[in-house]
């Protein structure tokens, strides 16, 4: 028995099982439990499938449809392999997440099998061996998750436009990926990947495929200007959800870009410049809105954004620099690395914005403060998921980052014209990129936990229940993991990657023989460690002779009253920021003063508001939408109920087939 | 004596020596400015008085503070671990502790980020104003450092900083090329930005509205204020340092010896303080800059970079 | 075997008389639901036993795979349509016409020689005309005049070009379909004739320009009619178009109809995409989805190849018992809340989850969402549209569906889910029994079940496909 | 084709075209049935011009086809005309100058299309085929043009008659059930419309058909 067959085949009976559980349990604690613990096991079966493709399993399934010739086959890869297993990981936190947070709309009958059907389709979806098989599990992805962001539409006004923007640019998607796909299959005349990675067929046709592929994958995926469904679902769908979305449905899109890069090898060079122009302006434009923002997960939203846009210049560079396997297979290992250290991280955030939107009722972080006391668990994941997304040093993020510059720093100057005038770009906007997420998630951290609460919902915020706790401290001990000990990771990655691309070294290091670098993240923590002791020690001497003392009042120059509206909040801390980059942003600013009636002179009060929305969407799209309007207006005036008008249409057609057919 | 352990041995003795020399360096500073401006000042000592005043007072802290204490520490530990990776006594390196290009870059970034979270901790108006202003401008500063190391491992063919510093001292011409003084004046000005000296950053005011490293330690009192002055010192001496040895590698320890050690730690200290002195000199004479001209400052050091990094793309030979 | 389509005509038929002589109420109510569970027995019992091409009534009718499939088709969508709607004000005459409407289609499916087609296709006008009138007052008059005197005229056209495709076949002239696809030539005035009966039987297949008819009609007519009409009748005029390209493009080459068809799919879809956008009423949304449906149906069949051609005749069953069940529900909505407008229902999924249940699921299967059988057949008909060379049609065809997409679900969703804050105005109560909801149910069930039903359906597609003559 | 065939032929589908084009010109109703019944018996007589000689139950068929189009549709016509009341001048949509401009088009546009179609034609009576066309194409123009619901019912028994007669031209006249299918079809669409005319004049209380807007998008 094939060990594929029975991964695959269990995975199909968990399906089962879940949904029976989710239609059939009794609501409330029992269903939630239930139909938690099946789509943890439905994500833990997806994950097996994941690691025995991964390590090269063989097998070939294939499921007969009514019509013929279009049977649904399932083939195992390493790369698909990779990526079913980060799914189906995220997946496994998400749903044990799920048992202790979901109530009310998202614990009903629908949203548990939903949630298990979106867990199915992303689980299938790198599985899939041919393009009608990859758009059936494709549209299963979307569906799942399209039920899911209408989850609370009870609740708030803005979850219906969130989610019909969610659904229609899911639909873009699939769309551009069937013109795409069907254009390469049609080029090499066969539906089957294999056969079109083999015919290696090329030229105008291909590259149209291609071009499309490339940006329904990028919808998907989130890249800017196909962003903004992200910005608009993420914040509305539960925070469970959102994670799942964000850590692996995004990825989908990765992978479909891979895909294309490993079925047309020998592309031109002009389809890496595509990659690298949907990659630049979605790291630096998703980092810009994501450090100006105040709604907790429309940061989280917009920082996705970013960590794709990185991800696709991780793929560029590597399609740049055939003429240099090293630094090719380095760049992918760069962009294997990001993808999973994004999906680390990422569920961590969420499902800490998940725990405090939960224990506080709050999601803008101009309300939150002081959680460190009240949420020590979420402040801590939270913590931990911010190191990681600024990159900062024994984070999974700092080990991608560092990659991704030694891929940068080493591809010299020897390649063709074409790096030379890109690579110094590429490194300055990736600095600029690291440099605001550093910013964002500073703010983040920073207004969320520290200081006084700014609200009295996060004055009397709860820490979470068990089970999201269990599930973000595992998301973030993920996260350090990959952080500490990126060895272990390269020796899973090995069939994916060229042999050669990395070793990994003793203490759980990674050496990096392409671009002649290395990285020891222990050695590093034990540096530090054996630094901090001593200082410790003396301040822990110090604190005994001279014990800390408490005071209501702070110092602020002799004037601070104790209320929390005198510290910063989220807004005024990247106020700065948004005027320094005010012409990317466009803020709509204004104030408005109201004067006492005697006098001019003298004010009653005086309110300052600021707007700032997604300029992509507001002169882009919204364009689109009013032209789309137009047009609907204009068709209703054509069907105006006059008889005479359609007999005169259907004479005109007679007329037109009489002498169209003279010839 | 296997490599490791001499390696070890080296950076802890250049990490005590930095820890020690860090406040002399102030004292140097802040000496030549009083000279100039016609005052007597308190002596080259007085930061070493400060901070041992600082360290046996009792820190005073608000309601509503949690972690000041825990991330003054931490603080500490971030500027000593990046004097760890840094070659500015020796060149000996820790196996795992290669200086490379975007480890020191990120150790650099994370003592600002605590040092941000200090100024949000203390809950009050110009901590947080402090905060936002020192994380613009270190999200503005970090593309400028690393396009102008980037711009300095191309010549050299590999980016960890002691193989830097030994190629340069095996041939000096390289120095005085262009690319090595485009990238080391792009580096010089995003040092200063980051260390929060003139004309970004006025270390000696207490006027609210232009203070941007003030603010943030405003509330710190007591031994929190003691380890972050330390914390702050340390990394503007490591930072000074990494300049003066990118323009004046030589006297840097090469092997473990006791001699060796010695000479590479006086030279250091001494080439420090002079370009401490100088860059007193040069602050009497500045005025500092109005916030938001900062970015205008910071792009035109990221372009210093950038034309370093293509000008070493054009000598490069094939 | 042979007796079986004469069963399947004269049960309507009789069923027809019975109503209108019989008093008993009960009965004459059920009588349309008793003609399509026969017509739904005969299309199993057929499809089973697998014909190969037997002519009945001296060579007017025919029984070929293809026309067993179409009538299984047709009797499921029936039973969904009469099973799952409220017959209110069903009387005898209401009734009777219902099961002279269904003998009608048999006898359009059934039929052989051409001119029986038309005849039939006709009848089906004249039964319907008084049903779009029934219970609709005013709304309902001027929808049944635009309907028959634009479907009438449609058809005469189809009836021109019948007339040319007859002289066309020369020294021995027939109308026999099987015989006419085995003729190899056929004189000029074929092409002029079988260009005009393809634009005639457009229209009644609800195809751009001569779709026109279709919005008023099905929007006016009570649930049942609407739902056999936009579920059945369009594809069995559909079907008329298939059988007329087969001999095109047996005598005159593929290009005349490709581009015909192509053409003419394009436009419902372009008109599709345009009325849906900004339309106000929820029936007449249903009716130009179906405008939307018929247009990837043409398209389909332009490209034409088994595996397009597989997929547009399981196009058809899908579509038509979703969009039979969706119109039953559509009247069930109309009865509860008195209105048409879209604006005027929201909050149907938690006020009335009986008819906001439905319609959802409904609409899923409709936009191409799995685990509905529609996505299966659009994705084969896009991969064969570019297999095939047709790069641009299909490119265009799925622009226009995203606009479709778009428009319909901004529309549904403004229905099912609750707008907080607006005030409740009060709603009445789902008018239908357990057992039309269960119908109504098994309908989208049937959907979802067909990309799985891969061992019977297969060989009963794959058979009427090779009916068709593999459409080349 | 004996002579005299021939000849009434000729005559019947000149009556025919004749017929059509003065439906397009006069207006009033009951002049308009009283045409609609003469162009009928003109259908009849081409019936009995195409078909050859000694076969009996086609001159029954052009009887019936005589009887059918020629008597009974008129005769139910006037008789809803009676009863609907304002039976005087009905709009159109087109003023009569215009309307005999495009009759003129549409004629020589059917000669244009019927080319093919005569020379491809082996029986004698093909020459004739453009009439057929004609007369379908003004009579789709006047149910194009009238805004009267009965002028609409004479447009469409026109179209039905041009298409009668392009059949007996082209191929002597389809086989005698499918004939008798079409003309049953005919009669029952008329009776069809005539009751709805009844229907819209008691609810609308005109029965201009142009007034038939509330249905809309």
């Amino acid at each position: 028995m094939n060990v594929f067959l029975a991964a695959v085949s269990a995975h199909a009976l968990v399906l089962a099982l879940a949904l029976l559980v989710a239609l059939a349990a009794p609501p409330g604690r029992g269903r939630n439990l239930l139909a938690g613990g099946a789509c943890l096991l439905l994500a833990g079966s997806g994950t097996v499938a994941g690691w025995v493709a991964l390590t090269g399993a063989q097998g070939r399934i294939s499921v007969p449809t009514p019509l013929a010739g279009l049977d649904l086959t399932l083939v195992p890869t390493p790369l698909g392999g990779l990526f079913t297993l980060v799914a189906g990981g995220v997946g496994v936190v998400c749903a044990l997440y799920a048992i202790g947070y979901v109530q009310g709309a998202s614990a009903s009958r629908t949203s548990w099998s939903a949630f298990a059907v979106f867990i199915a389709g992303m689980m299938v979806v790198p599985l899939a061996a041919d393009v009608v098989t990859f758009l059936v599990a494709w549209e299963v992805m979307a569906i799942g998750s399209t039920v899911l962001v209408f989850t609370e539409h009870q609740a708030r006004a803005s979850v219906r436009p969130a989610g019909l923007w969610y659904a229609v640019m899911t639909h873009l998607s699939f769309l551009l990926l069937a013109a795409g796909l069907g254009v390469l299959a049609a080029a090499s005349s066969s539906t089957s990947f294999a056969d079109i990675a083999a015919a290696r067929s090329s030229g105008g046709l291909v590259s149209i495929g291609f071009v499309l592929a490339v940006l329904g994958f990028a919808t998907k995926a989130g890249a800017v200007p196909l962003h903004v469904w992200l910005p608009r679902a993420h914040p509305e769908a539960p925070s469970h959800v959102s994670a799942l979305m964000s850590a692996a449905m995004v990825k989908m899109g990765i992978y479909g870009i891979l895909l294309l890069t490993r079925l047309l090898p020998s592309g031109p060079g002009w389809w890496a410049l595509v990659v690298l122009g949907l990659g630049l302006p979605s790291a630096l434009y998703g980092i810009l809105q994501a450090s100006v923002t105040s709604d907790l997960k429309r940061l989280l939203a917009y920082s996705t954004t970013e960590n794709v846009g990185l991800i696709l210049i991780a793929i560029a560079v590597a399609m740049l620099t055939p003429t240099r396997p090293g630094i090719a297979a380095t760049a992918l290992l760069a962009a294997l690395l990001l993808t999973i250290s994004h999906a680390a991280f990422k569920t961590a955030l969420f499902l800490s914005a998940g725990s405090v939107l939960h224990g506080t009722g709050e999601r803008d972080l101009d309300r939150m403060g002081g959680l460190a006391l009240r949420m020590p668990v979420t402040t801590g994941v939270l913590a931990v998921g911010c190191l990681g997304a600024a990159a900062l040093p024994v984070t999974s993020g700092f080990v991608a980052e560092w990659t991704l510059l030694q891929a940068l720093i080493h591809a010299d100057a020897h390649t063709d014209r074409l790096t030379t005038a890109v690579l110094p770009l590429v490194m300055g906007v990736v600095a600029l990129t690291a440099g605001l997420a550093l910013l964002t998630f500073t703010k983040a951290f920073g207004i969320a936990s520290l200081a006084r609460p700014r609200s009295p919902g996060a004055a009397t915020a709860h820490e979470a229940s068990p089970s999201m706790r269990v599930a973000m401290v595992v998301a973030s001990l993920g996260v350090l993991a990959i952080g500490l000990l990126p060895g272990q990771l390269i020796r899973v990655l090995t069939t994916i990657l060229p042999p050669g691309t990395a070793r990994a070294t003793g203490s759980g290091g990674l050496a990096l023989p392409g671009a002649d670098a290395a990285l020891d993240p222990t050695a590093i923590i034990a540096f530090a460690v054996a630094l901090t002791l001593p200082m410790v020690l003396t301040a822990y001497r110090l604190a005994r002779r001279a014990p800390r003392q408490r005071s209501p009042l702070g110092w602020g120059c002799g004037g601070v009253r104790t209320s929390s509206r005198m510290q910063y909040t989220a807004t005024s801390y990247a106020e700065p920021l948004t005027r320094v980059f005010a012409d990317a942003l466009a803020p709509t600013r204004d104030v408005t003063v109201t004067h006492v009636e005697e006098s001019r002179h003298a004010l009653q009060s005086m309110a300052y508001q600021q707007q700032l929305v997604d300029v992509v969407e507001s002169r882009g799209y919204v364009r689109v939408v009013l032209l789309l309007d137009r047009v609907g207006d204009w068709g209703r005036t054509v069907q105006n109920g006059n008889i005479h008008r359609y007999l005169a249409f259907s004479f005109a057609a007679l007329v037109v087939v009489l002498i169209g057919v003279l010839q | 004596m296997s490599t490791t352990l001499a390696g070890s041995l080296a950076v802890a003795v250049q990490v005590l020596a930095i820890t020690l020399a860090a406040p002399l360096i102030v004292g140097v500073n802040r000496q030549v400015r009083a000279r100039l401006e016609g005052r007597a000042g308190a002596g080259v000592f007085q930061p070493w008085r400060d901070l041992r005043k600082l360290m046996r007072k009792n820190p005073i802290t608000a309601d509503g503070v949690i972690l000041a204490s825990t991330l003054s520490v931490a603080l500490a530990a971030a500027s000593g671990l990046l004097v760890a990776l840094l070659p500015l006594a020796t060149n000996l390196t820790a196996p795992g502790l290669r200086g490379d290009l975007f480890v020191v870059v990120s150790v650099l970034l994370l003592g600002s980020v605590l040092i941000a979270l200090i100024g949000l901790d203390a809950g009050s108006a110009f901590g947080g104003m402090g905060s936002s202003r020192h994380m613009m401008v270190s999200a503005l500063v970090e593309p400028t450092v690393l396009v102008a190391i980037y711009a300095l491992s191309i010549p050299v063919g590999a980016s960890t900083l002691s193989t830097i510093l030994a190629a340069r001292m095996s041939e000096p011409a390289s120095i005085v090329s262009p690319v090595s003084a485009l990238a080391l004046v792009a580096l010089l000005v995003a040092v200063i930005a980051e260390t929060g000296r003139l004309p970004v950053d006025n270390p000696s005011t207490h006027l609210e509205l232009t203070m941007i490293h003030e603010a943030m330690v405003l509330e710190a009192s007591g031994r929190d204020l003691g380890w972050i002055e330390l914390a702050s010192w340390m990394r503007m001496t490591a930072l000074l340092g990494l300049v003066a040895n990118l323009a004046a590698p030589w006297g840097i320890a090469e092997e473990f010896t006791a001699p060796a050690l010695a000479v590479g730690i006086v030279a250091v200290v001494v080439k420090i303080a002079m370009l401490a002195a100088v860059i007193g000199v040069v602050e009497i004479f500045l005025a500092k800059l109005r916030l938001f001209r900062v970015p205008e400052l910071m792009a035109g050091s990221f372009v210093l970079g950038f034309l370093a990094v293509t000008a070493s793309y054009l000598t490069v030979t094939p | 075997m042979a007796v079986i389509p004469w069963i399947a005509l004269i049960i309507p038929a009789a069923l027809a008389g019975i109503s209108l002589t019989l008093p008993k109420a009960s009965v004459v109510r059920h009588t349309p639901l008793i003609a399509a569970a026969a017509l739904l027995g005969c299309g199993l019992l057929l499809v089973v036993r697998q014909p190969d091409g037997l002519t009945a009534a001296g060579g007017l009718l025919r029984i070929d795979a293809l026309t067993a499939y179409l009538l299984l088709t047709v009797g499921a969508v029936a039973v969904v349509a009469t099973g799952g709607a409220t017959t209110t004000s069903a009387n005898g005459r209401f009734s009777a016409l219902m099961c002279l409407f269904l003998a009608s289609m048999t006898l359009a499916v059934l039929a052989d020689n051409l001119g029986v087609l038309w005849v039939a296709i006709e009848a089906t006008t004249i039964t319907t005309a008084f049903l779009v009138a029934h219970g609709g007052g005013r709304h309902g008059l001027e929808a049944a005049w635009k309907y028959v005197v634009l479907g009438s005229v449609g058809v005469a056209i189809a009836f021109l070009g019948i007339v040319l495709v007859f002289a066309a076949t020369g020294e021995d002239p027939t109308l026999s379909w099987a015989a006419l696809t085995t003729r190899a030539h056929l004189t000029d005035s074929a092409r002029i004739g079988l260009a005009l009966a393809v634009l005639g039987l457009a229209t009644k297949a609800g195809l751009a320009p001569m779709h026109s008819w279709l919005p008023d009609a099905h929007s006016q007519a009570p649930a049942q009619v609407s739902g056999l009409m936009s579920g059945v009748l369009l594809s069995v005029a559909f079907v008329g178009i298939l059988r007329l390209k087969t001999i095109s493009d047996h005598a005159l080459g593929v290009p005349l109809m490709r581009t015909m068809l192509s053409v003419v799919g394009l436009l419902s879809l372009a008109v599709a995409a345009a009325l849906v956008l900004t339309q106000r009423n929820y029936k007449r949304l249903l009716a130009y989805s179906s405008i939307e449906h018929m247009g990837i149906l043409a398209i389909g069949a332009a490209i034409g190849g088994p595996l397009a051609t597989g997929a547009v005749l399981l196009h058809i069953l899908g579509h038509g018992l979703a969009k039979a069940g969706l119109f039953v529900v559509a009247g069930r909505t109309l009865s509860a809340t008195g209105t048409h407008a879209i604006a005027d229902v929201h909050g149907l999924l938690v006020r009335r989850p009986s008819l906001g249940r439905p319609w959802l699921l409904g609409i899923t299967a409709l936009l191409g969402f799995p685990p509905f059988g529609l996505i299966l057949t659009e994705i084969a008909i896009f991969v064969a549209g570019y297999q095939r060379g047709f790069t641009v049609v299909t490119s265009l065809a799925l622009l226009l569906l995203l606009i479709v997409f778009a428009g319909l679900s901004r529309h549904v969703l403004a229905m099912t889910l609750t707008r907080p804050g607006t005030p409740e105005d009060e709603m009445g109560v789902d008018p239908a029994s357990g057992g039309q909801r269960l119908v109504v149910l098994g309908a989208f069930i049937a959907v979802a079940m067909l990309p799985l039903l891969a061992w019977p359906l297969s060989s009963a597609v794959q058979a009427a496909v090779a009916a068709l003559g593999g459409m080349p | 084709m004996t002579p005299i065939t021939a000849q009434v032929l000729a005559t019947a589908a000149g009556a025919l075209l004749l017929t059509a084009v003065l439906l397009l010109w006069r207006r009033s109703i009951s002049g308009g049935v009283a045409l609609l019944g003469l162009q009928g018996l003109a259908l009849a007589g081409l019936a009995v011009a195409t078909t050859p000689d000694g076969e009996l139950e086609l001159y029954a068929l052009a009887a019936l086809l005589a009887l059918g189009k020629g008597v009974v549709i008129p005769f139910l016509v006037l008789r809803t005309a009676a009863t609907v009341g304002d039976a005087g001048q009905a709009r159109a949509m087109v003023n009569p100058t215009v309307g005999m401009l495009l009759a003129a088009a549409f004629t020589t546009i059917a000669f244009l299309v019927a080319r093919p179609l005569v020379t491809a034609s082996t029986r004698p009576t093909a020459a004739a085929i453009p009439v057929g066309l004609a007369v379908v194409l003004i009579g789709f123009l006047v149910l194009t043009s009238r805004t009267h619901a009965l002028s609409q019912i004479v447009g469409f028994v026109m179209v039905d008659n041009g298409i009668g007669a392009t059949a007996l031209l082209s191929t002597g006249g389809l086989p005698a059930i499918i004939e008798l299918g079409v003309l049953f079809d005919v009669v029952l669409v008329v009776l069809v419309l005539l009751v709805l005319t009844r229907r819209i004049r008691d609810s609308f209380t005109s029965i201009d058909v142009h007034e038939l807007r509330e249905l809309r998008d």
